[in-house]
């Protein structure tokens, strides 16, 4: 952690960089801090409780101005930040990204290989909680799940909290703020509430990097994470992908393989 | 032919312009018979075709969905096709998820040749459909809550 | 509030027979935003056109709908009527009352109900519709050949002279193909290289084209009109400026065991060679994989040989670029080994040969100077026998169809054999004789009356060696499956004809459609023969399906007419059904946040980067533009844009959103 | 090496020889053979022919044993047995079949068991392990013969390539042999009438062997006990259709490199034959 | 003309279209005994092709079907991959069915019926019992008795059966398969 600290402060006083994104005690959790001097370095924290998806606020440019800038990643960040490489949202000449690996030593990557050698090493489970509803889920019938997600769907009120948390949500106009046509209604309801999720589903295919980001955010409970996740396990091996570990070129959806399955098309 | 009583489903055919608009223009050059519960929508080709026109068709009251386009190595657009393959297998995917009974999609592949295989395709979704009954499930939740509005029920 | 005309086709009855077509007008002029709604016998004659260029102008109309017959049928009439009237053709719409309902349905309620659905889904999309512009792009009057054997040779010729310019590549060291090979060539039995040559001497010399050998496709970029072609010159290794083609390295070269490819396998060639004395252009390459000196670095014998030192050691490939605006793909086809056959001997047996290996033996220009004996000993052949069929029309081969070629060729085999081998015997076992064209069948019957040639009608199940003698197991169909042993001393495999190695990979380089035996496929196969579905890129020849030479030779000169008229304009007008990224005032710019997903989606490259930049010359932002050239159409972009920051002309968002909630609101 | 083992009806029979070089030779490469318990008749051709539900429950029996035994892989050196095991096994990849015949075994059958000929078994253990072991190479000019079963069908087998199949060739030269080029590799020898159409089987043998004959062959090399017992039994009745009696030996593609390896021609079986095996 | 059923239910079975065959002969050319045949395989698919009763009812009283060794080599060459062994085993069940039997097939049922008896009762194949079994059932009393003596010698002919012990579900086996009236089989 001193190690963490002191590089910033550093980069701060240096001039490396103008800005460091990382966490700081919280009252109930570690929350973000955003470092512009070497004096509030010290306040920086970084540890197993840091889980909170740092990369969406990479690309918000009235925050990370036209400077370099640094951010303290755990792996959840490190995958979205890969994926926002790919999606050209990044430049590597303008962050830098810090993180501290298992053996607690400081790590800097510059380039997007550097960082995809370095999240390979980790592989992507179910926790508990993913575990416990989705095995539910599973069980169900087709029947059931729809009741389900019904109900669920109706507590949903539309306050795109989900989508503010998702760092790859980073559309300057999203599809619900079209209205020529109105795909999506913009008033809360079961079906537009679903159509809204699967439409989020849609957009994460080969995407997601199933940080949870979204489901956490969410204010009233819904696992909305536990959608775009399951899409990902299900479709990442037929579509020949690793979830979090984007390849540079290309996108499941905007690529294809000529023996892709088509046993339903009759 | 069907009874008065028996239940019409309502089918939109989203397909391609240059495979199954054709194969269903040699329908009727053939003067083959289907049946009138299928409209087609007419798309330059089914890499055009946005999941969520098929969304809004269930939530504006259709029971069943035809998407079809050119056999494989055959786009017009080379490889619109495949694209439109890939999505339809992620969009079912996350559809299957939602409980959405997916079995209402009617996926083919009809070449502006096989205009029986058009009728074919038609009259055996409709009998799908038909079996299947009404997609009251999603119509009763997208009808009632859309129109009346959300607080009326927890 | 819209004003739309709608005018609804009878078609003679054959929409009126089911559909009632008056209630149809009717409900719909019912409709909030129709102005004018009528009913007329045949909106297509020029009475009924009339109607509609009236009613634009009476009524003002501000769009219409023509519910008739599939737009894939008249669209064009009717928009060009509109046009006439002076409305903008692309707010005419085609709603397909004649082959989607009236000749489908029964008449009834429903279908006439269907009917008026399908109206109202035009007119409700005629209401999104904008006007449009057609685009307009300019013409590069040169054109490139791909291919130098009899099918590219007629088209670079045929276009060359009506004055344009031809780029003709051929892969080999010399143009000429398959058909400089062949010994004689049915029905006329005229000798090919006798025809053939002076037709290769004529493009080496023709101003107009540009002649590129040792060369090959490397990749196609842009569109119709205005294609980008590099070019890839393999180093010949030999300066073909100085070289004045005396052929002494040649006779010096020690590497003399090389199979010769234009002899089939039959022959030898040296490292450093032409294919062939009458070869254009009549210079040598070095086959570098061969040579001794690439091989272990020493040797440079030619070098020594040469009296105006023209070879060139290390010369590397060249990559050139053509601007061109037409391209004809003459790639031709090859023909299958005969180790492609396991009941045959899987290519183990030496007097087991394929057809085109007979032609070698037959030509006088062959490694037998155009005797016909076994490559096993040398020895003249007393029986032969000929199979037809072997691997085309077989399934389990992989190969369904018929090469075409081979009953002709077998039956002129077949006659050589018994005109060169006095008292020979000659067996053809055949499934059926394919002789469609002038003179075929003629010939084959000269080959069975008047050459004796034995023709036995079934299929061979193997062929294996004994003694020196090839065993033929056959069998006779029309005498109800009697066995046929025939000891044979060659066999002649009339073996199928197949793409050319690589035809998968440039069709897809040229993004050209192929079928599933990777031929090339045609756009219609009955209409557009020569055309691919890829604008300005035609086809001449086998690498669209195997056929003979006058075929071949007709479809070439088709070709070269497709381009001609092409050049005929200086400028070229498309439909303007293409993508375009939204843009708005600043500081938002455009919706589109530069993710460029839909720049690998797009299978035309025409996905470009836009820098926006400020008044400083700092870039604000980088967002996709779609360049209207390259773009078909396809709209794969649009359905993949997350924030719909992309639309399609002529089938938007609004348009087909607007169709598909018509056809469900009632 | 450790394998399952179904030596089948005539490999306790009429074909002992097959059985002991098998045993013989697996004990010299360390294989350890498990035969399956209480093994029934594969029903050969008489089932195929009479009934085809008999057919697939006779070789189902044999393999739902083998799975209760908890084996993953059998080897079955009879070439018919092979072969009806084999088939049985696609067959029952229909649900219905699969069904019908767990109904009528009261049995429960997976369908995955892996089933492998001799050649294969001895591919899997490797040709640079068998040379290792020579020691007094198989110096003679032979023919490999493999008859119908152990090839055909070779869509569902995909044992070998057709018509000019190679393994046991390669397996000949392994050892020191010369294996030669000859033209009725996959003829059929008529086994399946040996008892009932001798005056069939002796013509289509005698092809056989005269060709191998013709082409200076010293043994003729199989891996099935059908062909074996026809072209070796039956040789009385078919040196009656040749001009020429021919006495060249049918020997098992175990026996041989059973001999290559230094093994009693005793304990190979070699004093079984018919035809006098001098090599 | 009355429609006959016997080719719709041959596909059924076998799973073979007999429209697919055309006639290019490789089967005959290949087959080991279609000298021996009153019809060749080529021949045989032809006359299904017809789709007569009559020519239906020529092909079961034929030797052909009884000739087939399976071998399948007709199979492995054809180029439309039909399955002819298939649709002889099927043939040969249809000719029993039907009592229509060419006399060629008697040597060669009675060869079968022995064997099936031998494991029905013994599990394995009893040699011995087979041979005795086929000579009743042929009369062939005199056949192989060259050959046996050797054999008995060379230690290829056990005396007695082998020992097999789950003879109750061998019974079962056969008396739900092929002693089963109820269904299809003969």
């Amino acid at each position: 952690m001193k190690k963490l600290r002191d590089r910033v402060a550093a980069l701060l006083d240096e001039g490396a960089v103008s800005l460091v994104i990382g966490y700081e005690e919280g009252t109930k959790r570690p929350r973000p801090l955003f470092c512009r001097n070497s004096e509030s370095s010290g306040k920086l924290i970084f540890d197993s409780r840091c889980f909170h998806n740092l990369a969406v606020y990479v690309t918000k440019k009235e925050l990370v101005g036209k400077e370099r800038f640094a951010v303290t990643a755990p792996i959840s960040t490190l995958r979205s930040i890969l994926q926002l490489y790919v999606e050209n949202q990044l430049s590597e000449e303008k962050l830098l990204v810090l993180t501290v690996d298992l053996n607690g030593e400081l790590r800097e990557f510059v380039t997007f290989e550097e960082i995809s050698a370095y999240v390979a090493q980790f592989e992507m489970k179910r926790g508990e909680r993913e575990q416990e509803i989705l095995s539910k889920i599973e069980g169900m019938t087709r029947e059931e799940r729809w009741k389900f997600w019904m109900g669920e769907m109706s507590h949903c009120f539309k306050c795109y909290a989900c989508r503010s948390a998702c760092p790859l949500c980073y559309c300057t106009k999203c599809v619900v703020e079209v209205n020529r046509p109105q795909w999506i209604n913009p008033w809360p309801s079961p079906i537009s509430n679903m159509e809204w999720h699967v439409n989020r589903a849609m957009h994460m295919v080969g995407r997601c990097t199933a940080c949870g980001a979204c489901g956490d955010a969410c204010p009233v409970g819904i696992p909305i994470d536990l959608i775009t996740r399951k899409m990902m396990e299900d479709l990442a091996p037929e579509f020949g992908y690793i979830p979090g570990q984007p390849a540079k070129q290309g996108n499941a959806l905007s690529s294809w393989k000529l023996d892709d399955r088509e046993q339903f098309i009759r | 032919m069907s009874s008065s009583t028996e239940f019409e489903p309502k089918i939109i055919a989203f397909v391609c312009n240059w495979c199954t608009y054709a194969g269903a223009d040699l329908t009727g050059t053939s003067r083959l018979k289907y049946a009138t519960n299928v409209k087609i929508v007419r798309f330059p080709c089914t890499g055009r075709i946005d999941f969520l026109l098929l969304l809004k068709s269930f939530a504006q009251g259709a029971d069943g969905v035809i998407v079809s386009g050119c056999h494989p190595n055959d786009c017009h657009y080379t490889s619109g096709n495949f694209h439109a393959r890939r999505r339809w297998i992620a969009f079912r995917t996350v559809l299957d998820l939602m409980g959405v009974d997916i079995r209402r999609i009617q996926y083919s592949w009809v070449s502006a040749a096989e205009g029986s295989k058009w009728a074919d395709l038609v009259n055996n979704t409709v009998a799908d459909i038909r079996a299947l009954g009404p997609y009251a499930e999603y119509q009763k939740v997208a009808e009632y809550l859309e129109k009346e509005g959300f607080d009326e029920e927890a | 509030m819209s004003k739309i005309g709608v005018f609804i086709c009878h078609c003679g009855e054959n929409i009126s027979a089911t559909v009632d077509v008056e209630r149809v007008a009717r409900e719909i002029g019912g409709m909030e935003g129709v102005a004018h709604a009528i009913d007329y016998k045949y909106m297509c004659s020029d009475p009924g056109q009339t109607f509609i260029k009236e009613a634009v102008k009476k009524y003002g109309l501000d769009g219409v709908v023509v519910g008739a017959c599939s737009p894939r049928m008249h669209e064009p009439t009717f928009r060009r009527a509109c046009a006439e009237a002076g409305l903008n053709p692309y707010l005419c719409e085609m709603a397909n009352l004649r082959e989607h309902c009236s000749w489908v349905h029964e008449k009834s309620e429903e279908t006439t109900e269907k009917a008026i659905d399908l109206v109202k889904m035009l007119v409700e999309k005629v209401k999104k519709d904008k006007p449009l512009e057609s685009i307009k792009v300019p013409v590069t009057k040169r054109a490139l050949v791909i291919g130098g054997g009899i099918a590219g040779i007629q088209a670079s010729l045929d276009i060359a002279n009506t004055g344009h310019k031809v780029i003709l590549i051929e892969r080999d060291p010399s143009i000429g193909g398959h058909m400089s090979q062949l010994s004689e060539t049915f029905p006329t039995l005229d000798c090919s290289q006798c025809i053939l040559t002076p037709r290769m001497v004529e493009v080496a010399q023709h101003p107009n084209i540009k002649l590129y050998t040792y060369a090959e496709l490397e990749s196609l970029e842009g569109f119709i009109g205005n294609f980008k072609a590099r070019i890839r010159l393999k180093a010949k290794s030999v300066n073909y400026s100085t070289c004045t083609g005396c052929g002494a390295c040649i006779q010096k070269c020690p590497v003399k065991k090389i199979p010769s490819e234009f002899n089939a396998g039959l022959g030898t060639r040296t490292a450093i060679y032409v294919p062939f004395p009458q070869a254009v252009p009549n210079k040598p390459v070095i086959d570098r994989v061969n040579c001794n000196y690439y091989k272990r670095g020493a040797c440079k014998i030619c070098e020594k040989t040469c009296q105006v030192g023209s070879i060139e050691w290390d010369k590397e490939d060249e990559i050139i670029t053509e601007e061109v605006g037409a391209v004809v793909l003459a790639t031709g086809f090859d023909v299958k080994g005969t180790d492609f056959f396991p009941e045959y001997g899987y290519g183990k047996y030496k007097d087991v040969l394929t057809g085109l290996q007979f032609e070698r033996l037959a030509s006088a220009s062959g490694p037998t100077f155009g005797e016909i004996r076994r490559p096993s000993d040398g020895t003249i052949p007393k029986k032969i026998v000929f199979i037809a069929c072997a691997g085309s029309r077989d399934p389990a081969k992989g190969i369904p169809y018929c090469s075409k070629i081979c009953c002709m060729y077998t039956a002129k085999h077949a006659m050589l054999y018994q005109h060169k081998v006095h008292g020979g015997e000659s067996t053809v076992f055949y499934m059926d004789i394919r002789a469609g064209g002038k003179n075929y069948e003629e010939f084959v019957r000269r080959a069975i009356e008047e050459d004796t040639v034995n023709y036995v009608r079934g299929r061979v199940a193997r062929v294996y060696e004994k003694d020196g003698k090839l065993i033929v197991k056959g069998v006779d169909t029309l005498l109800g499956g009697q066995q046929v042993e025939i000891e044979a001393d060659m066999v002649v495999l009339a073996t199928a004809g197949v793409a050319n190695c690589g035809s998968e990979q440039l069709a897809q380089k040229l993004h050209v459609s192929y079928d599933p035996y990777h031929f090339f496929a045609e756009a219609h196969p009955k209409l557009k023969p020569v055309e691919t579905n890829t604008a300005g890129i035609f086809l001449a020849g086998a690498c669209q399906a195997p056929k003979d030479i006058p075929e071949t030779v007709g479809m070439a000169s088709g070709a070269a007419v497709k381009v001609a008229a092409l050049f005929s304009n200086d400028e070229l007008v498309r439909e303007p059904i293409v993508a375009v990224v939204n843009r708005l005032a600043p500081p938002l710019y455009s919706t589109c946040v530069g993710c460029f997903m839909c720049e690998t989606a797009c299978p035309y490259n025409a996905i470009e980067h836009e820098e926006i930049k400020g008044r400083d010359g700092s870039l604000i932002r980088t967002i996709a533009r779609v360049n209207e050239g390259l773009c078909q159409g396809c709209g794969t972009c649009v359905a993949f844009c997350r924030s719909k920051s992309i639309d399609i002309q002529g089938y938007t968002n609004e348009q087909v959103y607007a169709e598909v909630m018509s056809l469900l609101n009632d | 090496m450790k394998i399952g083992y179904y030596p089948g009806c005539s490999l306790t029979g009429s074909s002992r020889e097959y059985n002991e070089s098998v045993v013989a030779l697996a004990k010299a490469l360390e294989i350890e053979l498990v035969e399956i318990k209480d093994w029934n008749c594969c029903g050969a051709t008489a089932a195929h022919v009479m009934n085809e539900e008999l057919s697939l429950s006779l070789p189902a029996r044999i393999m739902a044993i083998a799975e209760e035994q908890g084996l993953t892989e059998v080897v079955v050196p009879c070439a018919a047995c092979y072969n009806r095991l084999k088939m049985t096994q696609h067959e029952l990849e229909d649900d219905g079949k699969r069904g019908r015949v767990a109904e009528i075994l009261k049995m429960p059958y997976h369908g995955s068991l892996k089933i492998i000929n001799v050649l294969q078994m001895l591919e899997t253990y490797g040709a640079e392990n068998i040379k290792a072991r020579v020691i007094s190479p198989f110096a003679h000019k032979v023919a490999c013969y493999y008859g119908c079963l152990l090839v055909r069908p070779h869509s569902i087998l995909q044992f070998d390539r057709v018509e000019d199949p190679q393994s046991m060739d390669s397996l000949i030269r392994v050892i020191g042999g010369n294996s030669m080029d000859w033209a009725f590799k996959t003829e059929c020898c008529g086994a399946g009438f040996s008892v009932s159409r001798t005056d069939l089987v002796a013509k289509l043998s005698g092809n056989i062997l005269k060709d191998a004959s013709d082409r200076g062959a010293e043994a003729l090399i199989v891996a099935c006990p059908m062909c074996q017992s026809n072209l070796d039994m039956r040789r009385g009745a078919i040196n009656k259709t040749l001009a020429q009696p021919i006495d060249i030996p049918v020997i098992y593609i175990t026996q041989a490199i059973g001999l290559a390896l230094g093994i009693g021609a005793n304990e190979l079986g070699l004093k079984r034959h018919f035809v006098n095996v001098e090599l | 003309m009355e429609k006959n059923h016997n080719i719709s239910d041959l596909q059924l079975h076998t799973g073979v279209e007999v429209v697919r065959c055309y006639q290019c002969g490789k089967c005959s050319a290949g087959c080991v005994l279609a000298s021996e045949m009153n019809f060749p395989p080529s021949y045989l698919m032809r006359l299904l092709q017809t789709g007569t009763k009559e020519n239906y009812d020529k092909i079961l009283l034929s030797n052909s079907i009884w000739l087939c060794l399976n071998c399948e080599n007709c199979l492995g060459r054809c180029p439309m991959e039909i399955d002819i062994p298939k649709l002889m085993d099927y043939l040969r069940t249809q000719s029993v069915k039907e009592n229509k039997l060419h006399p060629d097939s008697k040597p060669i049922l009675a060869f079968h019926r022995s064997f099936l008896d031998s494991i029905k009762y013994t599990g394995r194949l009893y040699e011995v019992g087979l041979v005795a079994a086929f000579k009743f059932r042929t009369f062939r009393l005199a056949q192989d008795m060259a050959i046996a003596p050797v054999m008995y010698l060379k230690g290829k002919l056990h005396i007695f059966p082998e020992k097999f012990n789950d003879r109750k579900r061998m019974k079962r086996i056969f008396a739900q398969t092929i002693e089963n009236t109820k269904t299809d089989n003969p």
